[in-house]
């Protein structure tokens, strides 16, 4: 197993998705697992770039294989979902369409840098679910969970059509994740619907109702709080709810978290150090179930 | 009335054919006293120019050893060819091109090249004021046959005097065989294998070896114990001394009859011995024939169908 | 430069698997080059390898053997009897001079008629490039 | 041998078929210009009977010797020019077959390419033709025995068939009766007659009849020879009850320590609990009950009170040391019918099977709706209550690149037959939902619009999911339905009780392993292949080896019940031939040039090759081998020969198709 | 409720507006091969989230691409709503990469000017495309800002209180990233 990962946080993970960078790498130091940034990362050209022109798309995220490439360590790690995909879909095109292969080498060659062999691309969760496995969580999982049940939620671009670890259309490894570390959970049929991604910017009445959907059904379901892998998702989710409770006149008010968040929470690390403060929907649940107990307060001091 | 007049010749070939003459032993003085010798390089001292002056026809049986590999060889080829009435390609070398024919998986050039370095010999040689013109390289090394028409073959590298003795007699007798024979039996060595008995029926094998990484039986057949033992392709006649030696065939009497090319013939069934079913294994079997063209075509490759290594 | 000339491939097929593929690939009007010369088989096990050194003697430009897929053959074992002499043969084959691109041995079921085309225009992309080979005779001429 | 070769060549246009794409008349000129040919023609259709007349007719007239035609794939016409040489009076093997359609006009589009290609390949059958040497067929006695794998109708029916015809027939089945999916089934569509009604008279026959041997519980491990001699092993499973003691009374399974079923009843589809010792349903061939050694208490812990053992009493038919025991058979056909299995629904996760309780596949349904059934009959969810709605999915499994690419052809006419009892047993909504609604049988169509008016819904669309997802209060508690209704061009929700996943049929897990073990070839998903679509659908590329049913492809009752009538007329003309012809290519030691070196005899997989002590040479039983040549390859001395395929004919045809035209 | 008869418009398509060629260039793109595979059995448009909002559709998309009709195809707020969630091409029972083909018509759409000038989507994208050349990487901020400033800057208004919070939990950079070295990026020959 390896314990050393290149690392790709991808720009939302600088900005909307800091608390989603933040406890990855607190969550990955507690597991002793090492993450080298890649220097010069740059953006992965997702959706926004592939509908204006395909192929600097592909030379765009073919730049991040190949600096991977370069690097000491050929799995690279990133979080974002949207990444992730891009990554793995210029692999799978630059190695079935040499047009494509053509175009990322010429890119590559101007660039001077090396072809993208050999590279890994991984996602956090799937790393927990099989470079660390169950058992491991298990031990690892000190603080037990004070919490409500929770809602995974895997999103659109983690699960299709890349995906080769987990069941695309009913993915589980996040709630056997979390059942590992001790954290309960509730199935949902919407754990892999659509966020609305960047359409509630652009067309809020669509997007937020998106969002809106799979609040109510998480909350139907028992949930106490929504648990994704994805920056975007976490933002929608999250960020709207004041939105959304204007627009339905219905009092939403759930927390949407990383799984990383958690996790690392059940392991121990320091809230702060998890980036939860940086949510903004469910402040008061949040506040409750993530207070360290008398005893934690009493060993810091 | 006069005796036949018997040529003997020696073209590309390590000299063991002229060798095989003498170990006839005390019957080389009845061969001497049937026949009469009117050319032999080797060991009496006639010159071409003496050749040259006999009738054309007049001499009964030439011998001639050696692949083809220049003009001169060429030229004297021709020449003897001329004069004989009959032609012999004896040994291995002149039968299939022997093991000089191995020089066909590389050009002339590169080979005198590596062997001279910038110092190679030049077609018009000059030294001390002396002028000498060598013989040219023929492009590939050919067996007699490719060059003159060959009435009989004698194989082997080199014969054994008992097949020589029988070749001489068959050809000064009475009747001699029909033009094109090779004149050995045309079964494979393993009818006169004295080892024949033990080879098992259903012979397969998981792992072959090189004669020098064990001490093989003395009783049991070769090919059984991992050895390459080439007697089931090999045109019998040599009465096994190699095996009597504890050694493997090589071949050097080359296929029989009904095979076309020696090489790919002993390769199918030497392959097709190796005792798996399954990619990687099968490499691996294999994988201490290290050198399948030496090892199989180590007397014929310029009469193989190849001729040598196909150039581009 | 020389006149391009398209390169003759040599097949030979088993009976029961690749020449039914070949058959289907027919039946289905898939289509593939026409550079490849079919010589029927009953086995591929019967695939002696001097066919293959006189076929490039004779100036074939590739050498393709098809046979049923392992543990599918007709007489039970005949392909893994051809899959011995090619693993030695292509070895030797290679030492002469031949690129590892003109000899292909193929498993080819009688259903694949599409992987026949798949091979058959693999083969002949990638002998094309490698230009067209001299036959013996115009060697040592 | 100083016969003059004179050749004829032929080269058909078949239509346009050939002539599209090679120029015929071209071919046919090149061809008189090569050596040994006298006659070179074209024609529009050799295979007619005019265009076989020619050949004979030149053969007189030209005194022809060779005979070459080049036109199709000589596994569709080398036996009809065989035959037309024969009449001609020459010897049918003095002839080539070359195929320019199949391997040539059919798959290349570059006329001048195609045609050069053709000129190549009758060159190469010329220069082949003229070593060719007369022969003779061999002939083998076919054993009249036949051996029919498989007991669903398609086994049954065949059986009969045969056994009707006074032959001995050996009907194996793996499961412990036979019956097969159609004793699963309620109704049969579209005609509604009960299954059991029919099927059960034909399975009481298979009992009742002299001439067949029923081994049910067994499976077919080994099978060796070949066409009219076959030897066949057949493993039979213990069932601990003895067939020939057990009177079917029953009383055993009455007795067992389990009051009550406990373990999941295979042939309910798990609606219901069997015991560990049990009969799959009322009417099994044969009335012979089975211990499941799994689930026995006795297997597994040795203390039981055996009291099925006290209830059989005097007939000691139970016997819980019965062993699994071996039958070799001599047979000289093989029937295959080992039929298909359904596919699995939990592959499309999107339908919910497995994950929400009154998601159930056709075939449960088929049980539920069943008056023998787990509920006899009573259409009802796993809570007992009865649907008000009902959603039938079309083409699950079916029609799906990432499942099955095939229609599974049957799926359409079950589903509004389902839809109709569902309808008659609950009077609950139904709603089909279909990509397209296939019903070509005879009175398919009319039962369709039979279903039309009896108000059931049709809606055409794939349905994209199967969700508890409530997103509306009328959804709460159900089931929903997301799907576009393509029709109409909108997407729609719709909640219903419960849901039936119309599943495919796809080959066997084990298709592959049977197809080994009979020596066959699959088609390209999996089910056997037959040797022609058209003209030989249920033979095999093996002689003597048919196939009925949906082992070659789905097919529904009454296609299965045709096929298997076809498969045992096929295996009774053989056997009524008394004899088979075969292919005379078979290979043999030169026995003066053999050295005995003995490199052939671990070659040949039939062990037709044997070393003679006495001899010290190799010889081939010409009855035994069959002519694949691995042992002619492997001689290092060429001192072995083959009919149709020796060294120097395999040359002379390289030669002629490496030489350029 | 009285519904207002139209009768102008008509409903017919001749088939010379109608351009198969152009079907043939769409399904020969990489990622379009499964164009003319379609079964139109409607998974993709029951499976897509966003479907209620669109005028066809991915399954009438695909229908009228491989007829040829590229007017409707490039005009279509259907190949905009698209949000790239790849969810019709896991079910699309022919594996057709729905979502690479709506890739494809955005970036004809763009290229050919066939998008309404002030609509969000497309504007975000080419924002999006422009600071990613410019700095190498994106800035949610400015991307958005520039997007509201071209199509509607009183959307501006609407997003104050989401910017604060995010503001306060420090999640929003107002300063926009560049990396030392911009990567050099051929361009698609438009």
């Amino acid at each position: 197993m390896p314990q050393d990962y290149s690392y790709f946080p991808g720009c939302s993970l600088q900005s909307t998705g800091v608390a989603y960078d933040e406890s990855v790498r607190a969550l990955f130091a507690l597991l002793d697992l090492k993450l080298h940034e890649l220097p010069e990362w740059n953006c992965c050209g997702a959706t926004s770039y592939m509908s204006i022109d395909e192929g600097s798309a592909f030379v765009l995220s073919a730049r991040n294989l190949s600096l991977a490439a370069q690097a000491k360590h050929r799995d690279l790690v990133t979080p974002c979902s949207a990444c992730y995909l891009v990554l793995k879909k210029t692999q799978d095109y630059v190695e079935h369409y040499p047009a494509i292969a053509n175009k990322v080498q010429q890119g590559l060659q101007a660039e001077g840098l090396p072809p993208l062999n050999g590279v890994q691309v991984r996602h956090p969760l799937e790393i927990l679910y099989n470079d660390v496995g169950l058992d491991r969580i298990k031990h690892a999982s000190v603080r037990p969970w004070r919490g409500a049940p929770i809602a995974c939620y895997y999103g659109c671009q983690l699960v299709r059509p890349y995906c080769d670890s987990d069941q695309q259309q009913n993915p589980t490894h996040m709630e056997e994740v979390l059942k590992a570390a001790g954290i309960p959970t509730v199935d949902f049929a919407l754990k892999t619907k659509c966020c609305g991604g960047s359409l509630t910017g652009t067309i809020p009445a669509v997007g937020q109702r998106l969002n809106y959907l799979i609040l109510k059904e998480a909350i139907r379901k028992g949930a106490g709080a929504i648990v994704t892998v994805c920056p975007l998702c976490q933002y929608n989710l999250d960020a709207y709810q004041a939105d959304i409770r204007k627009s339905t006149g219905e009092a939403i008010d759930i927390p949407v978290l990383y799984f990383s968040q958690v996790l690392g929470w059940a392991m121990g690390a320091d809230a702060k150090a998890l980036g939860l403060q940086r949510s903004i929907a469910g402040k008061q649940t949040i506040k409750q179930w993530f207070a360290a107990s008398e005893r934690e307060e009493k060993a810091h001091v | 009335m006069s005796k036949p007049k018997v040529a003997f010749y020696w073209c590309a070939s390590c000299g063991g054919c002229e060798e095989t003459v003498l170990d006839l032993a005390e019957a080389v003085l009845d061969v001497v006293k049937a026949v009469d010798i009117v050319f032999w390089p080797v060991a009496m001292d006639f010159k071409e120019s003496d050749v040259q002056a006999m009738e054309d026809g007049s001499i009964a049986v030439a011998f001639i050893n050696g692949a083809i590999c220049n003009s001169h060889q060429r030229h004297m080829a021709e020449l003897l060819r001329r004069k004989a009435q009959t032609v012999v390609a004896f040994g291995a070398c002149a039968q299939l091109g022997g093991i000089p024919g191995l020089a066909n998986m590389n050009h002339h050039k590169d080979l005198v090249e590596a062997i001279y370095g910038s110092d190679a010999p030049q077609e018009i040689w000059k030294s001390n004021g002396y002028e000498l013109t060598l013989p040219r390289f023929a492009d590939k090394v050919q067996a007699l046959d490719r060059v003159i028409a060959v009435e009989y073959y004698v194989p082997g590298c080199p014969p054994t005097p008992k097949i020589t003795q029988q070749a001489l007699d068959a050809l000064l007798g009475g009747s001699p065989p029909p033009k094109g024979t090779v004149l050995a039996p045309d079964q494979a060595l393993c009818e006169d294998c004295p080892r024949r008995e033990t080879r098992p029926e259903k012979l397969l094998i998981k792992e072959f070896k090189r004669p020098h990484e064990i001490v093989a039986d003395q009783e049991k057949c070769l090919l059984a114990q991992g050895l390459l033992c080439l007697g089931p392709e090999t045109r019998s006649g040599c009465e096994a001394p190699c095996i009597k030696g504890n050694m493997p065939c090589t071949g050097c009497f080359g296929p029989t009859s009904r095979v076309r090319d020696f090489g790919a013939k002993a390769l199918s069934a030497v392959a097709s011995l190796a005792d798996s079913n399954e990619e990687l294994d099968i490499e691996r079997i294999l994988a201490p024939i290290a050198d399948p063209v030496g090892t199989f075509y180590r007397y014929s490759l310029p009469t193989s169908l190849a001729g040598g290594k196909f150039t581009k | 430069m020389p006149e391009a000339v398209e390169p003759k491939i040599l097949a030979i097929f088993c009976n029961w698997c690749t020449y039914l593929a070949a058959d289907l690939a027919g039946t289905s009007r898939i289509k593939y080059p026409a550079n490849i010369r079919v010589v029927r088989v009953m086995c591929s096990g019967r695939v002696d390898p001097q066919f293959v050194m006189d076929a490039f003697a004779k100036g074939a430009d590739g050498v393709l053997i098809g046979g049923c897929h392992p543990g599918d053959c007709h007489y039970q074992e005949g392909n893994y009897k051809c899959l011995r002499r090619f693993e030695l043969l292509r070895r030797m084959v290679k030492e002469m001079g031949i690129e590892d691109e003109r000899f292909r041995l193929e498993w080819i079921s009688a259903s694949e008629g599409d992987r026949l085309r798949t091979v058959v225009t693999d083969m002949v992309e990638k002998i094309r490039p490698l230009g067209p080979r001299q036959t013996l005779t115009e060697v040592t001429q | 041998m100083s016969e003059e070769i004179r050749t004829g060549v032929y080269t058909c246009h078949c239509g346009s078929n050939i002539a599209a794409t090679v120029d015929v008349k071209a071919v046919a000129e090149y061809a008189a210009k090569l050596p040994n040919v006298v006659v070179s023609r074209d024609y529009k259709y050799m295979c007619s009977d005019p265009g076989q007349d020619l050949i004979k007719q030149d053969i007189r007239e030209h005194k022809l010797n060779r005979i070459v035609v080049a036109s199709c794939s000589p596994h569709l016409h080398e036996h009809t020019f065989r035959t037309a040489l024969a009449k001609g009076g020459l010897n049918e093997f003095l002839f080539q077959m070359v195929n320019i359609r199949e391997q040539d006009s059919w798959v290349h589009l570059d006329k001048p390419a195609a045609t050069v290609k053709a000129m190549d390949l009758v060159r190469a059958a010329v220069c082949r033709v003229a070593l060719h040497k007369p022969l003779t067929k061999g002939s083998v006695p076919i054993r009249a025995d036949v051996l029919v794998v498989g007991g669903g109708i398609a086994g049954i029916h065949a059986a009969l068939t045969l056994a009707n015809a006074g032959k001995k027939v050996y009907l194996v089945e793996r499961e412990p009766t036979i019956g097969g999916h159609m004793a699963k089934f309620d109704k049969t569509f579209p005609t509604l007659d009960c299954a059991a009604c029919i099927l059960t008279p034909k399975m009481s026959s298979v009992r009742a009849h002299p001439n067949i041997t029923l081994w049910s519980y067994s499976e077919v491990t080994q099978v060796d020879g070949y066409v009219g001699n076959f030897k066949v092993t057949v493993t039979r499973k213990p069932r601990y009850i003895m067939e020939d003691l057990c009177v079917g009374c029953l009383e055993c399974i009455e007795a067992c320590v389990y009051k009550e079923g406990k373990f999941v009843d295979e042939f309910n589809m798990g609606l219901s609990k069997r015991k560990p010792i049990y009969i799959p349903f009322p009417q099994a061939i044969p009335q012979v009950p089975v211990i499941d050694p799994e689930t026995c208490i006795d297997f597994k812990t040795g203390k039981c009170k055996k009291s099925c053992v006290d209830a059989c009493g005097e007939r000691h038919a139970i016997n819980l040391k019965m062993k699994e025991t071996t039958e070799i058979i001599d047979v000289g056909t093989i029937i295959l019918s080992t039929g298909f299995q359904v596919f699995d629904a939990h592959r499309s996760p999107e339908y919910g099977y497995g994950v929400y309780p009154n998601v159930y596949t056709a075939l449960e349904i088929e049980r539920l709706v069943n008056a023998s059934g787990p509920t006899s009959g009573e259409v009802v969810l796993r809570d007992g209550k009865r649907p008000k709605s009902v959603a039938i999915i079309h083409c699950v499994g079916s029609r799906d690149e990432k499942n099955n690419r095939w229609c599974s052809r049957v799926c359409c006419m079950y589903s509004l037959k389902l839809a109709h009892l569902l309808k008659e047993h609950t009077d609950a909504e139904i709603f089909n939902f279909y990509i397209d609604i296939r019903t070509p049988g005879k009175g398919f169509e009319e039962f369709y619009q039979k279903l039309r008016n009896e108000g059931v819904h049709f809606i055409r669309g794939k349905v994209a999911e199967v969700t508890d997802w409530a997103f509306d209060p009328s959804e709460e508690g159900k089931l929903v339905i997301r799907v576009e209704d393509t029709l109409l061009g909108f997407a729609r929700r719709i909640p219903v009780d419960m849901v039936v996943l119309a599943t495919g049929l796809e080959p066997h897990a084990d298709a592959q392993e049977v197809r080994r073990r009979f020596n066959l070839t699959c088609s390209s998903e999996g089910f056997f292949l037959e040797r022609h679509p058209k003209l030989a659908p249920v033979s095999t590329f093996t002689d003597g080896v048919f196939l009925a049913g949906a082992c070659q492809s789905p097919k529904d009752i009454p296609d299965t019940v045709a096929q298997a009538g076809a498969a045992a007329a096929e295996a009774l003309a053989l056997i009524d031939a008394g004899h088979v012809e075969i292919e005379p290519n078979t290979a043999f030691v030169l026995e003066e040039d053999c050295s005995g070196c003995r490199t052939c005899i671990p070659m040949c997989p039939f062990s037709a090759i044997t070393f003679s002590e006495e001899t010290k040479l190799a010889s081939i039983n010409q009855a035994l081998c069959k002519g694949c040549g691995t042992c002619v390859a492997s001689c290092p001395s060429g001192s072995i020969v083959q009919n149709l395929y020796d060294d120097e004919e395999i040359f002379a045809e390289i030669e002629g198709v490496l030489s350029n035209a | 409720m009285a519904t207002k008869l139209n009768f102008s418009e008509r409903t017919i398509k001749f088939q010379r507006e109608a351009d198969p060629e152009w079907a043939r260039q769409v399904s020969e793109h990489p990622g379009c091969e499964g164009l003319f595979s379609c079964l139109q059995c409607g998974s993709c448009t029951g499976t897509c989230p966003l479907s209620i909002y669109m005028d066809y559709g991915p399954r009438r998309i695909i229908g009228l691409a491989r007829e040829g009709f590229r007017k409707e195809v490039l005009n279509s707020q259907t190949i905009w709503l698209c949000a790239s969630c790849y969810s019709c091409a896991v079910h699309c029972p022919q594996q057709i990469h729905i979502t690479d083909v709506m890739y494809n018509f955005k970036r004809e759409a763009i290229r050919s000017h066939l998008y309404p000038k002030r609509f969000a989507i497309p504007v975000l994208a080419q924002e999006f495309y422009n600071v990613v050349r410019r700095n190498g990487r994106t800035s949610e901020f400015l991307v958005v800002l520039r997007m509201a400033l071209r199509t509607n800057p009183l959307i501006l208004f609407t997003m104050w209180r989401t910017g604060l919070d995010l503001l306060r939990t420090g999640r929003l950079k107002l300063m926009s990233e560049k990396l030392k070295h911009v990567p050099f990026l051929p361009k698609e020959d438009a």
